[in-house]
């Protein structure tokens, strides 16, 4: 049985009367030990996704799944209290801007500490040799004399490794990392893509990889979620989608990455902007800006059809050309 | 070939406050840089934070004078300038901004905003400018009734679009790029990446296009600098920088940005430790405290860029780390 | 910690040399001959004139008058009172403890309310109790207070008959003054000698309560109000989705993690309520006829009585920067990012 | 070669963009959101026109004495007549239209005082954020000093030296509140300063007065309009409470704050006397400061985006 396994789950925000979308039908099942990526563009609805999962939206989004599963815990009808036991301790989450991540009125040990006291009890010389173990573990030089220092006193790029500390403390079986190295330079987004990578290997963790780059899933992933405007249009195996997209949007953001057209002086675009509260059409949700767009596409949305290795939301998938 | 802008020994050092009755630290933000730009074409700078990327470009929209060095604008030194001279020099070079969101003034309409340059520059009437304003919005890609609206009606890219077009109305001849598509989603970057493209096409305009990226970097450049802690470690055409990096930061930069055919890529170099801070950089050559190939030398003595198989790096070692 | 402390000083400083500057242009800003003003004659024999030039020190360059002025407040010489003749700084000293009293406990009053209903209203966002507390806090904010003062008078005193309408103490005790704090003062001899004082203390509070009302309704609603905003503010931060995401009890989430961090700006808002306090004081105490130096100023000004104005002045601004600058350093204490900022 | 135009790009996100309001529309919408800013915008109308047709609205002379109605209760009291529908004073003059004439007082004070306070804080607030180190640590040197001498007493001060009245009131009620315009003009300017919208307009050759006042000032306008309401209320406050110490306007001048000093002594014997005219500044400076709550929702777009 899977480790994460979501069903059809909804996201809603907004007044009644004028409510929003933010996630449709998502569908995302994660297996134990493996690293699970989620694409899109900037409001795709793929932070929210997790961060609902996890309890986090605070009463502001009402969240509807047919099923909402992590671990045979169903997180749909679990208590708040219950909910609070396994979040942090099992799942645990990083965020984007390490900056402002962490508290900046209490030291990077404190911070630490307070998640192992909570979840594992621990307390005294454990509670702080634990502490230390982890600060190690996530490569803090100095370790034992950076466990004193405030938040303000670290670089982006420990700020980020003191956070996965935090996340890691209590053996997570479950990882989310969204958007980990956007907000770090390039050399240091490499070491925590690798802390990451070997970390997840050595905990035998699941790994939920939120990110706008194509190109670190790429690198690390097993399996891949491209999401637009709040669905799935596509999902499979990395690999397979990175040399055969079935989905026209995930074809053409390949294709806008000035990677894939080297040498061409022009890169290949996608026109218009994604869709936001106000003007979604009623048909596919890319209809406006697809290349491939046919009668059809305007008129009816596509459902989230299951494919041998994934799945693809598109009324004429790429792979059989024949049909169009 | 004309050489447009020329830079010899930039230096730009601030003052940085340590508190009361502390001597305030010098901050070296750019420390002897040189480079020159031909017309119509892109110079790349690149270089993670710290490297003095954003200092660079904003000396060299000559609003705030150098330390030390000198600019030379089409053959004419900027420091040696009169006001008057300096005053049309500044309107040759323009520059573009990061964040779409901030490059524009809130409570000014596009429209205004675009006029502004011809407003203060030009001796147009309005009638006048405001056919040229639209003429630009047009090449940009923006609609007619874009005129009267503010900003906040405009998404990201749409917003870059704008400044690109207000750069671009006093018909300048160099163009200073700082990060242009940092902000914007995947789409959106190829978007204005082909609207550079274009207009460069046309005006022939000169491109210093400032970026950490170099993925973007490699499909904008004709040339390319390296920068590291103030200083250019690498500078060379693009295909001299891409096929055969020399400076062991280049190598490390160029390993360490993520590909969407990892498996292409040549092996991954690890590179250790945190950027080094402007407040307190280390001896010698600044890289060498996470240089693989640091020796005794690179600690205690600071390389200089010097002409290496065809293009300039600042290694000590270069030839024996690439043979 | 110390060189932060350093830092602030110096600022301090300049503020200080300022005031007295400001204080030593007030008298000479007086139209009018300062000896006429001073004596309060109009004519004057001219030999008595000059002597009386000569004895102030206005016969001397400004600067060096100035530089008088500084000599004299370091040697702790501020004049004295035109009318009692009495030195401005016994004066001064005698009143104090009594404008101190009610000023104590008009912010106690006003944190301990503020605080509670900011934190209550920020985490019931919305609700009507939020609403309500708002509005209430904006009347506060709006309220002029010597006619608050006088309702209060009004209701509590004129038809309940709870509450006496003036003064610090009933004439029927005699207590020695010990601490000038009249509570503690009162408490002392009641314990000291329980038949003769026996209820001085209730009495001493229930002359405090209504000033301390009146005077805490002003920095009540504003400690309320910034509460409230800068808990909502800090609660979107990333942090504490942060503390969220790790499993933490949402009271814990609260108190630890948000309240901490939202106190910054509020004691900032406090300690600037120091001043608010100040010149309230003036009003509160002229209608409660409270013996302390908001009184003791106005009716200086109404008698002319340029020493005292001149150094009362400078006394209360003094105070008002030192509490400044003590709020300075606790702001140093809760928010590291200041303490350690270069 | 540019073939830009012909791109489809900007089609999408025209449908969004014609949806937004006008700026002044947007404003409105912000700031009716509020009811209690509408209910205060309502009561100040209200109050500034009975105070501009003060002559004509008043029922009788605010400073004419009726000897025979000394301390006349308000008409629905027992002992009221209709003749004077707030009642009298202690001198037989009619409360009504002595609360009429008063607002256009406190109006004139509040309104100039705001406008002597604001004009030179902005321009020193930009001087201070163009030339931090110097000029604007001098400026800001001698703004904490005034500030560090409470509101009140510094204006008690002013008064003692220049003497009551009312020009004096207006002079004093400014000087008070110039550090905090001084204050918040620098503090925005120096956020906006950083903003790279003002270095394109710099890049684009723009001049000192124009990057002050056509690129900065209209952006930090929000908070200062905000900040004027506000301290227009506090001017209605503090003139009032001059007036309350005798040190404001004099007597016999229908001033709100006068009126309740001399009303004081008739306290147990006559409540409207210091009721009515307390009442009139509360709801006066509540219904400013409810609008200026309307208007920081209208205008702050950090608080905007918050909501």
């Amino acid at each position: 049985m899977s480790l994460l396994q979501i069903k059809n789950l909804s996201v809603e925000f907004g007044s009644d009367k004028n409510p929003f979308r933010a996630v449709e039908g998502l569908d995302l099942t994660v297996d134990q030990g493996e690293i699970v990526g989620i694409v899109g563009e900037s409001g795709s609805g793929k932070s929210v996704t997790m961060m609902a999962m996890m309890g986090l939206l605070e009463g502001q989004g009402r969240i509807v799944a047919d099923q909402l599963e992590f671990d045979g815990k169903n997180l749909l009808t679990i208590s708040a209290r219950e909910r609070r036991k396994i979040v942090g301790k099992d799942i645990s989450m990083i965020f984007q801007d390490p900056m402002t991540a962490l508290n900046p009125s209490f030291t990077v040990g404190y911070q630490i500490m307070e998640v192992l006291k909570l979840h594992q009890g621990l307390r005294g010389a454990a509670l702080k040799a634990r502490a230390l173990e982890l600060m190690e573990m996530v490569e803090i030089p100095a370790a034992a004399s950076r466990l004193s220092a405030y938040p303000h006193q670290l670089s982006g790029g420990m700020s980020q490794r003191v956070a996965i500390a935090m996340a890691i403390a209590c053996n997570p079986k479950l990882l989310i990392a969204d958007e980990p190295t956007t907000a770090l330079d390039v050399t240091i987004q490499a070491q925590i893509m690798e802390l990451l990578v070997s970390l997840q290997q050595s905990q035998n963790m699941a790994l939920i990889l939120i990110t706008h780059d194509l190109a670190v899933v790429a690198e690390v992933a097993q399996r891949l979620a491209v999401m637009y405007a709040g669905q799935v249009a596509e999902m499979g195996k990395v690999p397979d989608i990175f040399r055969h997209p079935t989905h026209p949007y995930t074809e053409a953001l390949l294709k806008s990455i000035p990677e894939h057209s080297k040498g061409a002086h022009r890169l290949s675009t996608l026109p218009g902007i994604v869709p936001g509260q106000y003007d979604r059409p009623s048909g596919c949700l890319l209809s406006p800006r697809c290349p491939y767009v046919q009668e059809r596409c305007r008129a009816e949305r596509p459902a989230l059809t299951p494919l041998p290795q994934g799945a693809v939301r598109c009324h004429f998938p790429l792979y059989d050309k024949e049909s169009r | 070939m004309t050489t447009v802008l020329e830079a010899r020994e930039l230096t730009r050092y601030y003052d940085v406050s340590q508190g009361f009755l502390k001597p305030a630290a010098t901050v070296k933000a750019l420390n002897g840089v040189s480079f020159s730009l031909q017309a119509g074409k892109t110079l790349a700078v690149v270089g993670e934070s710290g490297c003095g990327k954003s200092t660079l470009a904003r000396q060299l929209t000559l609003i705030e004078p150098p330390t030390s060095g000198s600019l030379l604008l089409d053959g004419v030194d900027a420091a040696k300038a009169d006001r008057a001279t300096l005053k049309t020099m500044r309107t040759r070079v323009q520059m573009v901004f990061q964040n779409p969101y901030a490059s524009l003034n809130p409570r000014q309409k596009i429209g205004d905003q675009l006029a502004e340059p011809l407003l203060i520059n030009t001796s147009l009437s309005a009638a006048e400018r405001q056919a040229k304003v639209r003429a630009m919005m047009a090449k940009v890609g923006l609609r007619p009734e874009h005129y009267y609206r503010y900003p906040h009606m405009f998404s990201g890219g749409q917003r870059q679009r704008i400044a690109i077009a207000r750069a671009m109305m006093l018909n300048p001849r160099i163009v200073i790029a700082d990060e242009p598509t940092s902000a914007l989603d995947v789409s959106i970057q190829a978007q204005v990446l082909n609207l550079f493209m274009d207009l460069q096409d046309e005006f022939k305009t000169a491109y210093v296009f400032v970026s950490h990226n170099l993925a973007v970097v490699e499909h904008v450049a004709d040339d390319v600098m390296v920068m590291y802690l103030g200083r250019a470690v690498e500078s060379g055409s693009k295909e001299q920088i891409y096929s055969r990096p020399l400076h062991p930061y280049t190598q490390a930069l160029l390993s360490a940005t993520p590909s969407i055919r990892p498996e292409d890529r040549h092996a991954k170099i690890k590179i250790v430790g945190e950027l080094p801070s402007p407040l307190n950089p280390p001896t010698g050559c600044a890289f060498h405290k996470r240089c693989p190939h640091a020796v005794e030398r690179c600690r205690s003595e600071v390389p200089s860029l010097r002409p290496v198989e065809g293009h300039l790096v600042a290694c000590h070692r270069a030839e024996e780390i690439n043979v | 910690m110390f060189s932060f402390i350093l830092r602030r000083l110096g600022l301090l400083l300049p503020t200080f040399f300022g005031i007295t500057l400001i204080t030593f242009g007030l008298i000479r800003l007086i139209p009018g001959d300062p000896v006429e003003v001073m004596v309060g004659e109009r004519t004057l024999d001219p030999q008595m004139h000059a002597d009386a030039m000569h004895r102030l020190g206005l016969d001397k360059p400004i600067y060096l008058q100035y530089v008088d002025y500084l000599h004299n407040l370091a040697t702790g010489h501020l004049g004295e009172s035109l009318v009692t003749k009495d030195s401005v700084w016994k004066e001064f000293t005698t009143l104090f403890p009594a404008t101190l009293e009610l000023a104590v406990m008009a912010m106690l009053f006003a944190a301990v309310f503020g605080l509670l209903a900011g934190v209550i209203a920020a985490i019931k966002r919305g609700s009507i109790f939020d609403h309500g507390v708002m509005g209430l806090a904006l009347t506060g904010f709006s309220m002029p207070i010597f006619w608050w003062g006088l309702i209060l008078i009004m209701f509590f005193s004129v038809k309940l008959g709870w509450t006496p309408v003036s003064g610090r103490l009933d004439l029927a005790f005699d207590i020695a003054p010990r601490t000038g704090f009249m509570l503690i003062d009162a408490w002392l001899a009641e314990a000291a000698d329980p038949s003769l004082n026996a209820g001085a203390f209730k009495d001493a509070l229930k002359h405090l309560i209504l000033p301390a009302i009146v005077l805490g309704t002003i920095p009540l609603a504003v400690i309320a109000r910034m509460t409230r905003s800068s808990m909502l503010e800090v609660l979107r931060e990333d942090y504490v989705r942060t503390a969220r995401a790790k499993g933490l009890s949402p009271a814990r989430v609260i108190f630890i993690h948000t309240l901490r961090n939202a106190m910054i700006p509020v004691l900032t808002v406090m300690g600037l309520q120091v001043g608010t306090l100040m010149g309230g004081a003036v009003l509160t105490e002229t209608i409660f006829s409270w013996p302390g130096i908001g009184k003791w100023l106005i009716d200086a000004i109404s008698r002319r009585d340029y020493p005292v104005v001149q150094n009362g002045i400078l006394m209360v601004a003094t105070l008002v920067i030192l509490v400044n600058f003590i709020v300075d350093i606790l702001y140093g204490i809760a928010n590291p990012r200041i303490r350690h900022a270069k | 070669m540019a073939n830009v135009q012909a791109s489809p790009v900007a089609t999408a996100a025209d449908e969004v963009a014609l949806s937004y309001p006008s700026p002044l529309k947007e404003f409105w919408q912000g700031f009716s959101h509020n009811k209690g800013a509408v209910a205060g915008l309502i009561f100040m109308i209200a109050i500034a026109v009975s105070a501009l047709l003060a002559p004509w609205l008043a029922p009788y002379n605010p400073i004419e004495q009726y000897r025979d109605a000394i301390l006349a209760p308000p008409a629905w009291m027992d002992g009221g007549t209709s003749r004077f529908l707030f009642g009298t004073d202690e001198l037989g003059r009619d409360l009504l239209s002595r609360l009429i004439h008063g607002a256009r007082l406190s109006l004139l004070i509040g309104l100039t005082s705001v406008v002597m306070a604001m004009v030179p804080g902005v321009i020193l607030g930009l001087i201070a954020a163009f030339f931090p180190k110097v000029l604007g640590s001098l400026i800001m040197r001698l703004m904490d000093i005034m500030m560090a001498l409470p509101a009140l007493l510094l204006a008690v001060a002013i008064v003692a030296i220049l003497g009551p009245g009312l020009i004096n009131t207006m002079i004093a009620i400014a000087i008070v509140a110039l550090p905090a315009y001084v204050r918040l003009t620098r503090a925005s300017a120096m956020t906006e300063l950083n903003r790279d919208y003002v270095t394109a307009s710099r890049v684009a050759g723009a001049g000192l007065l124009r990057l002050m006042f056509v690129c900065v000032l209209p952006n930090c306008m929000a908070p200062l309009i905000v900040h004027a309401t506000m301290s227009f209320s506090s001017a209605i406050l503090e003139a009032a409470a001059l007036g309350f110490l005798g040190l404001g306007v004099q007597p016999p001048t229908p001033e709100w704050g006068t009126m309740l000093a001399s009303a004081r002594d008739y306290i147990e014997r006559a409540w409207w006397v210091v009721t009515l005219p307390g009442v009139t500044i509360l709801l006066s400076v509540l219904a400013i400061n409810l609008m200026g709550d309307g208007l920081r929702d209208a205008l702050d777009p950090k608080l905007k985006r918050a909501a």
